[in-house]
């Protein structure tokens, strides 16, 4: 029989690559969360995120905005005196909370992951203007504005191209994809 | 003549096109040879992770592959492109296991990869590569008491900490400096500009934004420099928002360093991509007038 | 006799010194760091007491690998006799080869007293590579007397 | 002749017993091995006790034991224990093998299977072996008296004089000019905030005043030969370029010295001192050194104002170094520790933004005699700090820089926000990961220093910047932290940061370490014999350790290391001679072709050549026993006893008796 993983080791084992060193490991001094720069937008600092963890408290943290408001600037990472990489931890609880589709509603951050997502794989590379599409419905109508003003001056500058480019070997690119993750034939 | 595995990344097709033609003209100034990888693909930048892992290394380790083929080192000028690509190739070296996983996907576009190729930053190249001796002896037109404010971002310093000092690096200034700018010192230089927030969480961005153009204006920048297309956007292109958003009146010009290096050597801004930034640097003008006159001459 | 159906677990003889690399493994020990139970050591004052012979005999006598431990080159407590092992070492693997045994069996190991968790790593890792050369078939004993009778341990 | 062998199975509690089956192997033991002469063989709980020794005596002497082979924890632990279980019974403490099946085995396997058919291995090893020992008895050979004492620090001096006063012989090298170590460079002591300097200063004269002590001060050991009870120790006496037997200490050669140097050991960079000083008022030795790297005189080849003004005519521009060799018994090694360099956390600002404090830096502020004359200022020299940021942890608890715990960061932390309130009245903030009190009257004291109205910030802190966001932080250091207690992000503006840097083995622990043929742990302090039951001796006999060279320590636990140590040296010089371990080689005369092999192969020296009937020899008081000229001889005419070929050879078959099975077929 098979005990039930606990939802720390759970984070750890999403830490791939990195071998997400054990949040176990963590000492609570809260270097990490001193450092973050986007710590203000954050429902809980990094630090409270691994004590939640550690705690098991499974859907506070998967309810929670913190890690959908860091930024990947890895300075926590850098100075964890535990060598805890913690913005990785951050992307893993994205996964978790993306898979588990417990993010909270206002959020953009999982809309346009997924958007970006799907414009690479039909088109191999990124392009703003579609990705726009994605977020610009959450924006405030000031923001919208904005944006479009943004928009149309880099498209004057000649900063922004007005059609999306497409790699040569898209086909093979797919079927590499789909070695990866199923791809519903939408694309 | 030095050669290289360029991936230029996305951005620099659209929003970082002044990058990308600078870097080109700099490169070759100083006879390096940025070889295009054929038909790369996105690298994903920050927004793979939240989907799936796996997949964000295999998008990666695809243009290494390609990279590998020719025996080149990959060189970035995109500090997110950068770190992805020095990440991806790290782990797969250490991790037989990712290896696998990722080649096996590969094997669909009839490529394989082993890590074997080195993976680079642009300004790294220049400053290790070329070298600030042979830098300068290309530079006409020192950038005399332009006060410079390097700003090196995240993703090219961290989370590595195999390289020089990851909270206090130098090697930026060093490069202003021999093209005869006058880099200041603030403190803000590492920190993180938001540019991975600036869609799906404006409210921070922008607040990350001020704090590093605060620094940089108190500093009295006439102008900051930048390493990544995505950093040079955030900074550049928001600044307006930063304004309406905390009533401040910020208006200093972003450049890449690679057009600042252009001006030094005396390249027309024209084709340094110079002329199309949001925020002009009146700063700069006056050095762009001693590079039409070197042409004329 | 279920040998077949079992993997192959290679026996492993190790001689270490008594001033570090023995004092790595009492330290893997009493931090209970885990590693392959298949090498068994046996303490020489120093690594520049290994004799060859040593190591042939332990060949002929059915050990599918040997491990040669000592200090890190320069902290000898012999002052520098580890460098004679380390040449002793080359010498033995050249000899093994002419024997025809793979010189992937002969491992020189440096720990220094602090190493518990090298050691330990470093068996684990030497025991993987000798499964993957499989036994070793040159093991008749060098004199018939007495050893080794290869039985199972069974009560 | 065939041996009568006894084997005995320890459990040791369940150490053993729970993972290798002892019952099973000490019975295959009796059977399988009957034929290599194991006429017995045993289990039990606990053979190091008592009665488990007694058990072995019983059997020795009702058995007519000739061998035993004991199978239980590390030889390194316990073999003394059982020899001596033997000689008590008669037979020759070196007719016992103790073979490891706990470090080796018990508790570095989990597979209970492999791990018992692991520990019968070991054991046939064992017997194999033991047939092939020879009674050997120890060489004697006389103690010198004297000891050799490296390092003035406090652990040093306590040993010294320790052992000066109970009547022996004592040399103390100091590599400074003068003893005192970092305890004379702080100011006060916690938790009872006597003074340093009071409590120090007569024990430092005591140290000069001995006449049991030779104090070699600006002096180093060079060279370290032969074994306890007799080191001939080599020390380089530096040139001081002052005549100590004319010199009165006076004072005038530095007073009229017009070379100014910035000190950077004893006031931490703080303050100056001249090209001839003493490093502090109550130095002891009281002559001056002069410095020849700043001195003018050796600069420019003029000035010689020391030798002008000098009233006993004792300033010696031409002294050279000089090297002495002492004889001494046994060697305490107390050099101490190293400051973490704050600087290598660029963050922190240390080295950058000028109020940023070192630990030493603030010690000598606060120091009376220090450069501030004891008042507590920015390094503008007047004004006073209205709030103090104190950090604790600075390159400890990180696995950057140092993962282990400095000990003495909290408790200094406390007496320094103690001393700051109580001279400026300022406001002070410690951030800290945990407070750790642990010794007598600490947790008081914390009590004390939360009374006072000391803030505490539970966090570590992640920069000190200049950089200003609101008005209220212009021109102040910014302290940006995770107050963790309340989950958010403060910055904390203060006028005084002091970094709390732990302490780190000496730059150079390594080389020292060589030197006296001991070890480093992999954080470089040098390694105990055993972490709890023997703290203060080493792995090399008659080499001791005393104070922060073996770990972070404070005062009091370094005096009482040093302490100890002195009376481990006393309890060896009072032996008056040392019983060797009788592990040497020998060369049969017979078989010796006098190649002379051996001869280079001996890094001690010990083979000498007789010329006359072309043999070589080995002399047995010199021989280490390491065995290599065994390995090493052609001829097979040198014997490592106690680890001879064939005791080894044996061993070999022993260990290969069985092949080992893991899992499948169970044991019972």
């Amino acid at each position: 029989m098979v005990d039930a993983l606990s939802f720390s080791s759970e984070v750890s084992n999403l830490m791939y690559a990195s071998h997400g060193d054990p949040i176990t490991n963590c000492l609570q001094c809260g270097t990490c969360s001193g450092t973050c720069p986007a710590v203000e937008f954050m429902d809980h600092t990094p630090r409270q995120i691994i004590g939640m963890i550690r705690a098991d408290l499974k859907e506070e943290v998967l309810a929670s905005n913190t890690y959908w408001t860091c930024a990947s600037c890895y300075n926590c990472t850098v100075r964890c005196p535990a060598e805890i990489d913690i913005a990785d931890m951050m992307y893993a609880l994205k996964r978790y909370s993306m898979w588990k589709g417990t993010f909270q509603e206002d959020l953009i951050g999982p809309a346009f992951s997924e958007a970006f997502v799907k414009m690479i794989v039909n088109s191999g590379r990124s392009f703003e203007p579609l990705l726009a599409a994605t977020y610009l419905p959450r924006f405030s109508a000031s923001d919208i504005i904005q944006e479009g003003l943004m928009a149309t001056g880099l498209v004057l500058s000649g900063k922004m191209p007005l059609l999306p480019k497409r790699i040569k070997g898209l086909k093979k690119f797919q079927q590499m994809v789909r070695r990866i993750i199923p791809l519903g034939e939408s694309s | 003549m030095k050669q290289y595995a360029y991936y230029p990344g996305c951005s620099l097709e659209s929003l970082g096109k002044s990058y990308h033609v600078s870097a080109m003209e700099v490169a070759r100034a100083l006879g390096v040879e940025l070889k295009e990888i054929e038909d790369w693909n996105c690298c994903g930048a920050t927004a793979y992770f939240p989907v799936d892992e796996l997949l964000a290394y295999t998008l990666t380790a695809r243009n290494l592959a390609k990279a590998e083929k020719t025996g080149l080192d990959f060189v970035a000028p995109c500090s997110a492109c950068y770190k992805n690509a020095y990440f991806t190739n790290s782990y797969l070296q250490k991790d037989p296991d990712l290896a696998e996983h990722i080649n096996y996907a590969l094997e669909a576009d009839n490529l394989h990869v082993s890590g074997t190729s080195k993976v680079r930053h642009l300004i790294e190249v220049f400053i290790n590569d070329v070298g600030l001796e042979e830098i300068k002896n290309k530079v006409t037109n020192p950038l005399k008491d332009l006060r410079v404010a390097p700003y090196y971002g995240c993703q090219i310093l961290r989370p590595r900490k195999d390289h020089e000092d990851v909270e206090n690096p130098q090697y930026f200034e060093g490069l202003l400096s021999t093209i005869g700018a006058d880099p200041i010192d603030y403190a803000s230089k590492t920190r993180c500009c938001g540019g991975s927030l600036i869609i799906t969480n404006r409210k921070a961005a922008l607040d990350m934004v001020r704090i590093l153009l605060q620094n940089a204006v108190n500093q009295k920048a006439d102008v900051i420099a930048t390493t990544c297309p995505m950093c040079n956007v955030n900074l550049e292109v928001y600044q307006n928002q930063v304004n309406r958003e905390f009533g401040t009146q910020y208006s200093i010009p972003v450049m890449y360093f690679t057009q600042l290096m252009g001006l030094a050597f005396g390249v027309v801004p024209g084709h340094l991509g110079i002329g199309k930034e949001q925020i002009s640097g009146a700063s700069l003008f006056a050095f762009a007038q001693n590079t039409k006159q070197e042409k004329t001459l | 006799m279920t040998e077949e159906t079992k993997p192959f677990e290679p026996v492993i003889i190790g001689f270490t010194c008594n001033w570090c690399s023995y004092r790595a493994a009492d330290m893997a020990g009493t931090a209970r760091m885990k590693y392959a139970p298949n090498v068994r050591l046996i303490r020489l004052m120093c690594s520049g007491r290994l004799d060859p012979t040593f190591v042939f005999k332990a060949f002929a006598g059915g050990a599918d690998a040997v491990l040669i431990s000592g200090c890190h080159p320069g902290d000898c407590h012999y002052v520098e006799q580890n460098y004679k092992a380390m040449r002793r070492f080359a010498l033995m693997k050249r000899v093994l080869v002419q024997l025809g045994v793979e010189p992937g069996r002969l491992k020189l190991l440096w720990a220094s007293a602090a190493e518990g968790a090298i050691f330990a790593a470093e068996i684990n890792k030497f025991v993987e590579e000798v499964r993957a050369l499989g036994p070793l078939n040159w093991s008749q004993p060098a004199e018939p007397v007495s050893t080794p009778i290869m039985e199972e341990v069974t009560a | 002749m065939s041996e009568r062998i006894g084997v005995y199975v320890c459990h040791c509690g369940t150490n053993i017993a729970g993972v290798v089956n002892v019952a099973d192997v000490s019975q295959w033991a009796g059977e399988k091995l009957a034929d290599k002469g194991v006429v017995i063989s045993r289990d039990y709980k606990f053979m190091c006790s008592s009665l488990g020794q007694e058990l072995i005596q019983k059997d020795i002497k009702e058995q007519k034991l000739t061998r035993v082979v004991v199978a239980a924890c590390s030889p390194h632990l316990h073999e003394k224990t059982f020899r001596n279980a033997c000689k008590g019974a008669d037979l020759n403490p070196y007719l016992c093998e103790l073979v490891s099946i706990r470090e080796q085995d018990s508790w570095v396997h989990t597979d209970k299977v492999a791990a018992t058919a692991k520990a019968k291995a070991i054991i046939a090893g064992g017997v194999f072996r033991v047939v092939h020992n020879e009674e050997l008895t120890p060489l004697k050979v006389p103690i010198h008296p004297a000891t050799l004492v490296v390092g003035g620090g406090i652990a040093g001096i306590q040993a010294s004089l320790e052992i000066a006063d109970a009547g022996f012989p004592v040399y103390l090298v100091e590599r400074e000019p003068s003893i005192g170590g970092h305890m004379a460079q702080f100011d006060k002591t916690f938790p009872t905030l006597d003074c340093s300097a009071c409590i120090l200063t007569p024990k430092m004269v005591d140290v000069g005043n001995h006449p049991n002590i030779t104090l070699l001060t600006w002096s180093e050991v060079q060279k370290v030969d032969g074994y306890v009870g007799n080191f001939a120790v080599t020390i380089k006496k530096k040139p001081r370029y002052i005549r100590t037997e004319d010199c009165t200490g006076c004072g005038i050669c530095w007073e009229k010295c017009p070379k100014k140097v910035v000190d950077t050991v004893f006031e931490a960079g703080m303050g100056n001192r001249k090209a001839v000083y003493v490093p502090f008022p109550q130095a002891v030795p009281k002559y001056p050194v002069i410095d020849d790297v700043n001195c003018t005189y050796y600069l420019k080849g003029t000035c010689k104002a020391c030798e002008k003004f000098c009233p006993t005519n004792a300033i010696d521009f031409n002294q050279k170094a000089e090297e002495i060799t002492v004889q001494v018994g046994n060697i305490i090694l107390a050099t101490g520790y190293d400051l973490f360099d704050a600087k290598r956390i660029p963050q922190y600002g240390y080295g950058k933004l000028a109020n940023v404090y070192s630990n030493l830096e603030f010690e000598r502020i606060c120091n009376a005699a220090g450069p501030t004359g004891g008042n507590i200022v920015l390094r503008d020299g007047k004004t006073a700090p209205k709030t103090v940021g104190i950090v604790h942890c600075v390159g400890s608890r990180d696995k950057n820089y140092n993962a282990y715990c400095s000990a003495i960061c909290c408790m200094q932390s406390l007496k320094f926000a103690h001393l700051v309130h109580e001279r400026t009245g300022a406001e002070v903030y410690n951030f800290y990961i945990d407070i750790r009190t642990p010794s007598k009257g600490y947790e008081e004291f914390y009590q004390r220093l939360l009374e006072e109205g000391t803030r505490f910030v539970r966090g570590k802190v992640a920069e000190v910047t200049n950089v200003a966001r609101v008005p209220e932080e212009e021109g102040k250091l910014i302290i940006q932290v995770e107050d963790t207690l309340i989950g958010k992000q403060r910055r904390i503006p203060v006028d005084m940061v002091i970094l709390s840097s732990g302490m780190q083995a000496r730059h150079d622990s390594k080389e020292v370490a060589k030197l006296f043929g001991i070890s480093c742990s992999a954080d470089n302090w040098f390694i105990e014999r055993h972490p709890k039951l023997d703290p203060v001796a080493t792995m090399t006999e008659g080499v001791y350790i005393a104070g922060c060279v073996q770990g972070p320590k404070d005062i009091p636990a370094s005096v009482a290391q040093g302490a100890a140590a002195a009376a481990r040296v006393l309890g060896k010089i009072q032996q008056k001679e040392i019983a060797l371990e009788p592990v040497r080689a020998t060369i049969n005369e017979q078989q010796c072709s006098g190649c002379r092999i051996c001869n280079n192969l001996c890094p001690f020296n010990a083979i000498l050549f007789h010329e006359d009937k072309m043999v070589s020899e080995v002399n047995p008081a010199l021989c280490q026993g390491c065995g290599t000229c065994v390995a090493g001889c052609p001829a097979g005419a040198i014997s490592g006893t106690g680890f001879s070929n064939e005791q080894i050879l044996s061993q070999i078959d022993g260990l290969l008796l069985l092949n080992i099975s893991t899992a499948a077929v169970p044991v019972e």
